[in-house]
Protein backbone atom coordinates (compact mmCIF):
# COMPACT_ATOMS: atom_id res chain seq x y z
CA UNK A 1 0.00 0.00 0.00
CA UNK A 2 1.82 3.26 -1.26
CA UNK A 3 0.50 7.07 -1.95
CA UNK A 4 2.31 9.81 -3.18
CA UNK A 5 2.56 12.87 -5.29
CA UNK A 6 5.37 13.16 -7.57
CA UNK A 7 6.66 16.67 -8.98
CA UNK A 8 8.31 14.86 -12.20
CA UNK A 9 7.36 12.56 -14.98
CA UNK A 10 5.97 9.42 -13.61
CA UNK A 11 6.03 6.26 -16.02
CA UNK A 12 2.90 4.52 -15.51
CA UNK A 13 3.01 0.71 -16.55
CA UNK A 14 6.66 0.94 -14.75
CA UNK A 15 5.73 2.17 -10.98
CA UNK A 16 2.69 -0.88 -10.87
CA UNK A 17 5.30 -3.38 -12.00
CA UNK A 18 7.62 -2.07 -9.19
CA UNK A 19 4.58 -1.96 -6.53
CA UNK A 20 3.91 -5.56 -8.00
CA UNK A 21 7.56 -6.53 -7.26
CA UNK A 22 8.20 -4.74 -4.24
CA UNK A 23 5.28 -7.02 -2.23
CA UNK A 24 5.47 -10.52 -1.75
CA UNK A 25 2.12 -11.40 -2.19
CA UNK A 26 2.77 -13.33 -6.21
CA UNK A 27 0.42 -15.99 -6.31
CA UNK A 28 -1.76 -14.92 -4.04
CA UNK A 29 -3.47 -12.05 -6.27
CA UNK A 30 -5.62 -13.21 -9.06
CA UNK A 31 -6.53 -9.74 -10.31
CA UNK A 32 -4.66 -6.72 -10.50
CA UNK A 33 -6.95 -3.24 -12.06
CA UNK A 34 -5.55 -0.06 -12.76
CA UNK A 35 -6.68 3.19 -14.04
CA UNK A 36 -4.09 5.89 -14.98
CA UNK A 37 -5.63 9.45 -15.92
CA UNK A 38 -3.59 11.50 -18.75
CA UNK A 39 -3.38 14.94 -19.94
CA UNK A 40 -5.27 15.78 -23.09
CA UNK A 41 -4.58 18.24 -25.53
CA UNK A 42 -7.67 19.49 -25.44
CA UNK A 43 -10.97 19.74 -23.02
CA UNK A 44 -13.23 22.71 -22.83
CA UNK A 45 -10.91 24.72 -24.50
CA UNK A 46 -8.18 23.22 -27.97
CA UNK A 47 -4.63 23.32 -27.96
CA UNK A 48 -3.85 23.04 -24.66
CA UNK A 49 0.37 23.62 -24.57
CA UNK A 50 0.68 23.13 -20.90
CA UNK A 51 -0.80 22.33 -16.88
CA UNK A 52 0.17 23.49 -13.83
CA UNK A 53 -1.24 21.31 -10.94
CA UNK A 54 -1.49 22.65 -7.62
CA UNK A 55 -1.88 21.13 -4.38
CA UNK A 56 -2.85 21.39 -0.73
CA UNK A 57 0.40 18.79 0.13
CA UNK A 58 -0.65 18.23 3.78
CA UNK A 59 -4.31 18.03 2.87
CA UNK A 60 -3.19 15.92 0.32
CA UNK A 61 -1.03 13.08 2.05
CA UNK A 62 -3.92 12.65 4.46
CA UNK A 63 -6.34 12.32 1.84
CA UNK A 64 -4.58 9.63 0.07
CA UNK A 65 -3.62 7.46 2.75
CA UNK A 66 -7.27 8.23 4.14
CA UNK A 67 -8.69 6.18 0.70
CA UNK A 68 -6.61 4.05 0.65
CA UNK A 69 -7.61 3.08 4.67
CA UNK A 70 -11.14 3.43 3.26
CA UNK A 71 -10.96 1.27 0.42
CA UNK A 72 -9.48 -1.61 1.98
CA UNK A 73 -12.04 -1.82 4.61
CA UNK A 74 -14.82 -1.67 2.11
CA UNK A 75 -12.65 -4.65 -0.41
CA UNK A 76 -10.57 -7.25 0.62
CA UNK A 77 -7.00 -5.78 -1.65
CA UNK A 78 -3.48 -7.56 -0.99
CA UNK A 79 -2.05 -4.04 -2.22
CA UNK A 80 -3.17 -0.66 -3.48
CA UNK A 81 -1.24 2.43 -5.52
CA UNK A 82 -2.13 5.84 -6.04
CA UNK A 83 0.95 8.23 -7.39
CA UNK A 84 -0.77 11.63 -8.45
CA UNK A 85 1.26 14.31 -10.57
CA UNK A 86 1.83 17.71 -9.47
CA UNK A 87 3.68 20.69 -10.81
CA UNK A 88 4.11 21.24 -15.22
CA UNK A 89 2.54 18.06 -17.15
CA UNK A 90 2.25 18.10 -20.77
CA UNK A 91 -0.10 16.61 -23.36
CA UNK A 92 0.47 13.16 -23.12
CA UNK A 93 1.85 12.95 -19.56
CA UNK A 94 0.38 10.87 -17.13
CA UNK A 95 -1.45 12.80 -14.45
CA UNK A 96 -2.72 10.28 -11.66
CA UNK A 97 -2.09 6.29 -11.78
CA UNK A 98 -4.16 3.72 -9.25
CA UNK A 99 -3.81 0.07 -9.17
CA UNK A 100 -5.41 -2.92 -7.09
CA UNK A 101 -4.32 -6.23 -6.22
CA UNK A 102 -7.02 -8.64 -5.07
CA UNK A 103 -7.34 -11.97 -5.13
CA UNK A 104 -11.15 -12.21 -6.80
CA UNK A 105 -11.43 -9.52 -9.56
CA UNK A 106 -14.35 -8.15 -7.96
CA UNK A 107 -12.53 -6.96 -5.28
CA UNK A 108 -9.73 -4.95 -7.37
CA UNK A 109 -12.05 -3.53 -10.01
CA UNK A 110 -14.66 -1.77 -8.22
CA UNK A 111 -12.29 -0.82 -5.61
CA UNK A 112 -10.15 0.98 -8.49
CA UNK A 113 -13.38 2.85 -9.51
CA UNK A 114 -14.33 4.00 -6.51
CA UNK A 115 -10.70 5.21 -5.74
CA UNK A 116 -11.15 7.32 -9.05
CA UNK A 117 -14.56 8.80 -8.55
CA UNK A 118 -13.69 9.57 -4.77
CA UNK A 119 -10.25 11.53 -5.79
CA UNK A 120 -11.75 13.28 -8.46
CA UNK A 121 -14.11 14.56 -6.69
CA UNK A 122 -12.27 15.49 -3.07
CA UNK A 123 -8.64 15.03 -3.08
CA UNK A 124 -7.23 18.48 -2.98
CA UNK A 125 -5.59 18.52 -6.40
CA UNK A 126 -6.42 21.79 -9.43
CA UNK A 127 -5.64 21.86 -12.71
CA UNK A 128 -4.54 24.85 -14.66
CA UNK A 129 -4.59 24.61 -18.58
CA UNK A 130 -2.26 26.72 -20.63
CA UNK A 131 -2.96 27.88 -24.27
CA UNK A 132 -1.50 30.30 -26.18
CA UNK A 133 -4.11 32.88 -24.52
CA UNK A 134 -2.61 32.26 -21.47
CA UNK A 135 -3.81 30.14 -18.08
CA UNK A 136 -7.23 29.20 -17.37
CA UNK A 137 -8.24 27.52 -14.09
CA UNK A 138 -10.32 24.23 -14.90
CA UNK A 139 -13.63 25.05 -12.83
CA UNK A 140 -14.55 21.39 -12.15
CA UNK A 141 -14.67 18.04 -12.82
CA UNK A 142 -18.02 16.46 -14.70
CA UNK A 143 -19.54 12.70 -14.21
CA UNK A 144 -17.28 10.02 -15.50
CA UNK A 145 -15.39 12.82 -17.20
CA UNK B 1 0.17 42.19 40.49
CA UNK B 2 -2.49 43.89 38.18
CA UNK B 3 -0.10 44.23 35.41
CA UNK B 4 1.03 40.70 35.17
CA UNK B 5 -2.55 39.46 35.27
CA UNK B 6 -3.26 41.64 32.77
CA UNK B 7 -0.85 40.18 30.28
CA UNK B 8 -1.97 36.72 31.39
CA UNK B 9 -5.68 37.42 30.34
CA UNK B 10 -3.92 38.84 26.69
CA UNK B 11 -1.69 35.36 26.25
CA UNK B 12 -4.75 33.31 26.71
CA UNK B 13 -7.37 35.43 24.25
CA UNK B 14 -4.73 35.58 21.81
CA UNK B 15 -4.63 32.55 19.67
CA UNK B 16 -2.96 31.62 16.50
CA UNK B 17 -4.94 30.63 13.05
CA UNK B 18 -3.49 29.73 9.98
CA UNK B 19 -5.51 30.84 7.22
CA UNK B 20 -4.70 29.76 3.33
CA UNK B 21 -6.31 29.73 0.02
CA UNK B 22 -5.37 28.30 -3.00
CA UNK B 23 -5.49 27.46 -6.32
CA UNK B 24 -8.13 30.14 -8.22
CA UNK B 25 -8.91 31.61 -4.71
CA UNK B 26 -5.20 31.98 -3.78
CA UNK B 27 -4.78 34.10 -7.41
CA UNK B 28 -8.04 36.38 -7.00
CA UNK B 29 -7.86 37.26 -3.57
CA UNK B 30 -3.92 37.77 -4.08
CA UNK B 31 -2.87 36.27 -0.95
CA UNK B 32 -2.35 32.45 0.00
CA UNK B 33 -1.33 32.62 3.61
CA UNK B 34 -2.04 34.46 6.38
CA UNK B 35 -1.92 34.42 10.65
CA UNK B 36 -5.13 35.25 12.37
CA UNK B 37 -5.12 36.20 16.05
CA UNK B 38 -8.90 35.16 17.30
CA UNK B 39 -11.62 33.43 14.33
CA UNK B 40 -15.01 32.11 16.27
CA UNK B 41 -15.31 29.92 12.88
CA UNK B 42 -14.49 29.32 9.19
CA UNK B 43 -16.61 32.08 8.53
CA UNK B 44 -15.72 34.41 10.78
CA UNK B 45 -11.65 33.87 9.47
CA UNK B 46 -13.07 34.12 6.22
CA UNK B 47 -14.55 37.59 6.88
CA UNK B 48 -11.22 38.89 8.42
CA UNK B 49 -8.68 36.88 6.12
CA UNK B 50 -11.03 38.77 2.97
CA UNK B 51 -12.31 42.10 4.72
CA UNK B 52 -15.48 40.47 4.30
CA UNK B 53 -15.66 39.91 0.47
CA UNK B 54 -18.90 37.49 -0.60
CA UNK B 55 -18.40 33.51 -0.24
CA UNK B 56 -18.22 32.16 -3.70
CA UNK B 57 -19.96 29.27 -4.71
CA UNK B 58 -19.22 26.18 -4.42
CA UNK B 59 -16.31 27.38 -1.70
CA UNK B 60 -14.70 24.49 0.33
CA UNK B 61 -13.22 24.59 3.48
CA UNK B 62 -10.65 22.19 5.40
CA UNK B 63 -10.16 22.50 9.17
CA UNK B 64 -6.64 20.93 9.93
CA UNK B 65 -6.53 19.16 6.47
CA UNK B 66 -10.01 17.46 6.85
CA UNK B 67 -12.97 19.16 4.61
CA UNK B 68 -15.20 21.20 7.33
CA UNK B 69 -18.16 23.72 7.06
CA UNK B 70 -18.26 27.58 7.32
CA UNK B 71 -19.88 27.50 10.58
CA UNK B 72 -16.90 24.74 12.09
CA UNK B 73 -16.09 26.39 15.34
CA UNK B 74 -12.16 27.43 15.24
CA UNK B 75 -9.70 26.42 18.00
CA UNK B 76 -6.33 27.56 19.08
CA UNK B 77 -3.42 26.15 16.65
CA UNK B 78 -6.52 25.39 13.68
CA UNK B 79 -5.13 25.70 10.25
CA UNK B 80 -8.25 26.48 7.73
CA UNK B 81 -7.90 26.02 3.96
CA UNK B 82 -10.19 27.88 1.56
CA UNK B 83 -10.22 25.97 -2.15
CA UNK B 84 -12.52 25.83 -5.04
CA UNK B 85 -13.72 22.54 -6.36
CA UNK B 86 -11.27 20.45 -7.01
CA UNK B 87 -10.55 19.08 -10.06
CA UNK B 88 -7.67 16.67 -9.85
CA UNK B 89 -7.23 13.30 -11.30
CA UNK C 1 -7.13 -2.60 -31.39
CA UNK C 2 -5.94 -5.87 -31.32
CA UNK C 3 -6.60 -9.20 -29.57
CA UNK C 4 -4.11 -12.16 -29.21
CA UNK C 5 -3.61 -15.43 -27.58
CA UNK C 6 0.17 -16.00 -26.92
CA UNK C 7 1.59 -20.01 -25.49
CA UNK C 8 4.26 -18.26 -23.86
CA UNK C 9 4.76 -16.03 -20.25
CA UNK C 10 3.32 -12.28 -20.87
CA UNK C 11 4.46 -9.36 -19.49
CA UNK C 12 1.45 -7.11 -18.79
CA UNK C 13 2.48 -3.72 -17.97
CA UNK C 14 5.07 -4.19 -21.30
CA UNK C 15 2.52 -5.48 -23.26
CA UNK C 16 -0.09 -2.49 -22.54
CA UNK C 17 3.26 0.03 -22.53
CA UNK C 18 3.45 -1.11 -26.43
CA UNK C 19 0.58 -1.39 -27.08
CA UNK C 20 0.01 2.35 -25.77
CA UNK C 21 2.95 3.77 -28.12
CA UNK C 22 2.15 2.04 -30.99
CA UNK C 23 -1.28 4.14 -31.63
CA UNK C 24 -0.80 7.32 -32.66
CA UNK C 25 -3.36 8.83 -29.81
CA UNK C 26 -1.11 10.86 -27.04
CA UNK C 27 -2.80 13.80 -26.37
CA UNK C 28 -6.40 12.32 -27.23
CA UNK C 29 -7.01 9.71 -24.39
CA UNK C 30 -7.59 11.07 -20.91
CA UNK C 31 -8.32 7.42 -19.22
CA UNK C 32 -6.70 4.22 -19.54
CA UNK C 33 -8.41 1.27 -17.68
CA UNK C 34 -6.51 -2.19 -17.52
CA UNK C 35 -7.25 -5.45 -16.09
CA UNK C 36 -4.64 -8.39 -15.29
CA UNK C 37 -6.31 -11.68 -14.31
CA UNK C 38 -3.23 -14.01 -12.57
CA UNK C 39 -2.67 -16.95 -11.96
CA UNK C 40 -3.06 -17.85 -7.72
CA UNK C 41 -1.36 -21.27 -6.38
CA UNK C 42 -4.90 -21.63 -4.71
CA UNK C 43 -8.48 -22.03 -5.45
CA UNK C 44 -10.62 -24.81 -4.32
CA UNK C 45 -7.96 -26.46 -4.03
CA UNK C 46 -4.57 -25.52 -2.36
CA UNK C 47 -0.77 -25.60 -3.52
CA UNK C 48 -1.21 -25.93 -7.30
CA UNK C 49 1.86 -26.21 -9.02
CA UNK C 50 0.68 -25.18 -12.46
CA UNK C 51 -1.93 -24.94 -14.50
CA UNK C 52 -2.67 -26.12 -18.17
CA UNK C 53 -4.73 -23.85 -20.53
CA UNK C 54 -6.69 -25.14 -23.75
CA UNK C 55 -8.76 -23.27 -26.02
CA UNK C 56 -10.82 -23.73 -29.32
CA UNK C 57 -8.07 -21.94 -31.38
CA UNK C 58 -10.44 -20.55 -34.27
CA UNK C 59 -13.01 -19.70 -32.04
CA UNK C 60 -11.42 -18.14 -29.68
CA UNK C 61 -9.58 -15.49 -32.42
CA UNK C 62 -13.32 -15.24 -33.86
CA UNK C 63 -14.62 -14.51 -30.19
CA UNK C 64 -11.67 -11.80 -29.39
CA UNK C 65 -12.49 -9.72 -32.32
CA UNK C 66 -16.12 -9.83 -31.44
CA UNK C 67 -15.86 -8.37 -28.17
CA UNK C 68 -13.45 -5.78 -29.22
CA UNK C 69 -15.88 -4.57 -31.73
CA UNK C 70 -19.37 -4.78 -29.16
CA UNK C 71 -17.10 -2.47 -26.43
CA UNK C 72 -16.15 -0.49 -29.31
CA UNK C 73 -19.57 0.13 -30.57
CA UNK C 74 -21.01 0.43 -26.90
CA UNK C 75 -18.22 2.90 -25.90
CA UNK C 76 -16.00 5.53 -27.69
CA UNK C 77 -12.97 3.73 -26.96
CA UNK C 78 -9.57 4.82 -28.88
CA UNK C 79 -7.86 1.82 -28.54
CA UNK C 80 -8.36 -1.59 -26.97
CA UNK C 81 -5.93 -4.70 -26.12
CA UNK C 82 -6.51 -7.96 -24.76
CA UNK C 83 -4.00 -10.97 -24.51
CA UNK C 84 -4.93 -14.14 -23.28
CA UNK C 85 -2.28 -17.21 -22.18
CA UNK C 86 -2.78 -20.42 -23.06
CA UNK C 87 -0.35 -23.68 -22.67
CA UNK C 88 1.37 -24.02 -19.23
CA UNK C 89 1.23 -20.98 -16.61
CA UNK C 90 2.65 -21.36 -13.01
CA UNK C 91 1.51 -19.40 -9.84
CA UNK C 92 1.72 -15.34 -10.40
CA UNK C 93 1.90 -15.45 -14.33
CA UNK C 94 -0.49 -12.86 -16.22
CA UNK C 95 -3.65 -14.86 -17.63
CA UNK C 96 -5.25 -12.25 -19.34
CA UNK C 97 -4.44 -8.50 -20.11
CA UNK C 98 -7.44 -6.03 -20.62
CA UNK C 99 -6.71 -2.42 -21.31
CA UNK C 100 -8.98 0.63 -22.97
CA UNK C 101 -8.30 3.87 -23.79
CA UNK C 102 -10.77 6.45 -24.08
CA UNK C 103 -10.89 10.64 -23.75
CA UNK C 104 -13.04 10.26 -20.74
CA UNK C 105 -12.59 7.88 -17.78
CA UNK C 106 -16.38 6.12 -17.61
CA UNK C 107 -15.96 4.60 -21.19
CA UNK C 108 -12.53 2.87 -20.49
CA UNK C 109 -13.61 1.99 -16.95
CA UNK C 110 -16.99 0.17 -17.77
CA UNK C 111 -15.72 -0.95 -21.12
CA UNK C 112 -13.06 -2.68 -19.18
CA UNK C 113 -14.73 -4.13 -16.77
CA UNK C 114 -17.18 -5.57 -19.69
CA UNK C 115 -14.66 -7.01 -21.54
CA UNK C 116 -13.39 -8.77 -18.61
CA UNK C 117 -16.53 -10.22 -17.51
CA UNK C 118 -17.42 -11.11 -20.94
CA UNK C 119 -14.48 -13.09 -21.82
CA UNK C 120 -14.74 -14.95 -18.52
CA UNK C 121 -18.06 -16.23 -19.47
CA UNK C 122 -18.07 -16.59 -22.75
CA UNK C 123 -14.61 -16.91 -24.19
CA UNK C 124 -13.21 -20.79 -25.02
CA UNK C 125 -10.83 -21.29 -22.65
CA UNK C 126 -10.46 -23.46 -20.68
CA UNK C 127 -8.06 -24.61 -17.23
CA UNK C 128 -6.74 -27.77 -15.77
CA UNK C 129 -4.76 -27.43 -12.66
CA UNK C 130 -2.42 -29.35 -11.45
CA UNK C 131 -1.37 -30.28 -7.98
CA UNK C 132 0.39 -33.09 -6.28
CA UNK C 133 -2.54 -35.04 -6.87
CA UNK C 134 -2.74 -34.42 -10.85
CA UNK C 135 -4.72 -32.55 -13.12
CA UNK C 136 -8.61 -31.45 -11.97
CA UNK C 137 -10.25 -29.32 -14.46
CA UNK C 138 -11.37 -26.52 -12.70
CA UNK C 139 -15.25 -26.35 -13.13
CA UNK C 140 -16.65 -23.19 -13.98
CA UNK C 141 -16.18 -19.20 -13.01
CA UNK C 142 -18.34 -17.75 -10.21
CA UNK C 143 -19.37 -14.09 -10.21
CA UNK C 144 -16.52 -11.36 -9.88
CA UNK C 145 -14.19 -14.30 -8.86
CA UNK D 1 -26.59 -44.39 -67.56
CA UNK D 2 -28.81 -46.27 -64.63
CA UNK D 3 -25.71 -46.43 -62.33
CA UNK D 4 -24.58 -42.96 -63.25
CA UNK D 5 -27.14 -41.69 -61.82
CA UNK D 6 -26.70 -43.13 -58.89
CA UNK D 7 -23.59 -42.42 -57.93
CA UNK D 8 -24.83 -38.48 -58.38
CA UNK D 9 -27.20 -39.12 -55.53
CA UNK D 10 -24.82 -41.15 -52.93
CA UNK D 11 -22.27 -37.58 -53.75
CA UNK D 12 -25.43 -35.04 -53.43
CA UNK D 13 -26.19 -37.10 -49.81
CA UNK D 14 -23.21 -37.16 -48.48
CA UNK D 15 -22.06 -34.20 -46.36
CA UNK D 16 -18.72 -33.55 -44.13
CA UNK D 17 -19.55 -32.40 -40.59
CA UNK D 18 -16.84 -31.92 -38.63
CA UNK D 19 -17.09 -32.41 -34.83
CA UNK D 20 -14.66 -31.23 -32.05
CA UNK D 21 -14.78 -31.36 -28.48
CA UNK D 22 -12.68 -29.40 -25.82
CA UNK D 23 -11.14 -29.69 -21.91
CA UNK D 24 -12.83 -32.46 -19.88
CA UNK D 25 -15.64 -33.45 -22.20
CA UNK D 26 -12.39 -34.26 -24.81
CA UNK D 27 -10.55 -36.27 -22.01
CA UNK D 28 -13.82 -38.04 -20.93
CA UNK D 29 -14.90 -39.09 -24.65
CA UNK D 30 -11.77 -39.86 -25.75
CA UNK D 31 -11.89 -38.31 -28.36
CA UNK D 32 -11.11 -34.51 -30.12
CA UNK D 33 -11.89 -34.15 -33.72
CA UNK D 34 -14.23 -36.57 -35.94
CA UNK D 35 -15.78 -36.35 -39.36
CA UNK D 36 -19.42 -37.03 -40.05
CA UNK D 37 -21.34 -37.93 -43.19
CA UNK D 38 -24.63 -36.83 -41.95
CA UNK D 39 -26.07 -35.28 -39.32
CA UNK D 40 -29.09 -33.35 -39.34
CA UNK D 41 -28.74 -31.03 -35.72
CA UNK D 42 -25.78 -30.20 -33.43
CA UNK D 43 -27.96 -33.04 -31.19
CA UNK D 44 -27.69 -35.66 -33.68
CA UNK D 45 -24.21 -35.03 -34.53
CA UNK D 46 -23.77 -35.56 -30.33
CA UNK D 47 -25.15 -38.70 -31.28
CA UNK D 48 -23.84 -40.53 -33.52
CA UNK D 49 -20.11 -38.96 -32.19
CA UNK D 50 -20.44 -40.29 -29.02
CA UNK D 51 -22.90 -43.14 -29.95
CA UNK D 52 -25.58 -41.66 -28.03
CA UNK D 53 -24.33 -40.45 -24.56
CA UNK D 54 -26.51 -39.06 -22.54
CA UNK D 55 -25.86 -34.64 -22.67
CA UNK D 56 -23.72 -33.53 -19.61
CA UNK D 57 -25.63 -30.56 -17.83
CA UNK D 58 -24.01 -27.42 -19.10
CA UNK D 59 -22.84 -28.43 -21.96
CA UNK D 60 -21.96 -25.55 -24.40
CA UNK D 61 -22.83 -26.00 -28.28
CA UNK D 62 -21.04 -23.69 -31.22
CA UNK D 63 -21.47 -24.42 -35.03
CA UNK D 64 -19.09 -22.80 -37.25
CA UNK D 65 -17.14 -20.78 -34.00
CA UNK D 66 -20.30 -19.16 -33.10
CA UNK D 67 -22.71 -20.30 -29.85
CA UNK D 68 -25.05 -22.44 -31.08
CA UNK D 69 -28.03 -24.41 -29.55
CA UNK D 70 -28.50 -28.84 -29.96
CA UNK D 71 -31.33 -28.40 -32.10
CA UNK D 72 -29.36 -25.83 -34.19
CA UNK D 73 -29.82 -27.40 -38.10
CA UNK D 74 -26.37 -28.35 -39.44
CA UNK D 75 -25.68 -27.86 -42.90
CA UNK D 76 -22.74 -29.35 -45.04
CA UNK D 77 -19.22 -28.24 -44.53
CA UNK D 78 -20.55 -27.28 -40.61
CA UNK D 79 -17.73 -27.54 -37.45
CA UNK D 80 -19.44 -28.07 -34.89
CA UNK D 81 -17.95 -28.23 -31.30
CA UNK D 82 -19.00 -29.64 -27.58
CA UNK D 83 -17.43 -27.96 -24.58
CA UNK D 84 -18.00 -27.56 -21.24
CA UNK D 85 -18.18 -24.16 -19.14
CA UNK D 86 -15.23 -22.27 -20.00
CA UNK D 87 -12.75 -20.98 -17.44
CA UNK D 88 -10.70 -18.49 -18.47
CA UNK D 89 -9.81 -15.30 -17.57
Amino acid sequence: MASWVSDSLIEPWQLIAEQQAAQNIEGQYGATASFIGSMRDFSDRTDIKKMVLEHYPAMTSRYLEKLEDTARQRWPLLNCLIVHRVGEVHPGDAIVVIACWSAHRRAALDACDWLIEELKYKAPFWKKEFTDDGGHWVSGNTDGH
Amino acid sequence: MLSSNFKLAETINQMSIQVKFFASLREKLGQSDMELTAATTAQDAWNQATQNKPVPDNLLVAINLDYAKLDTPLQDGDEVAFFPPVTGG
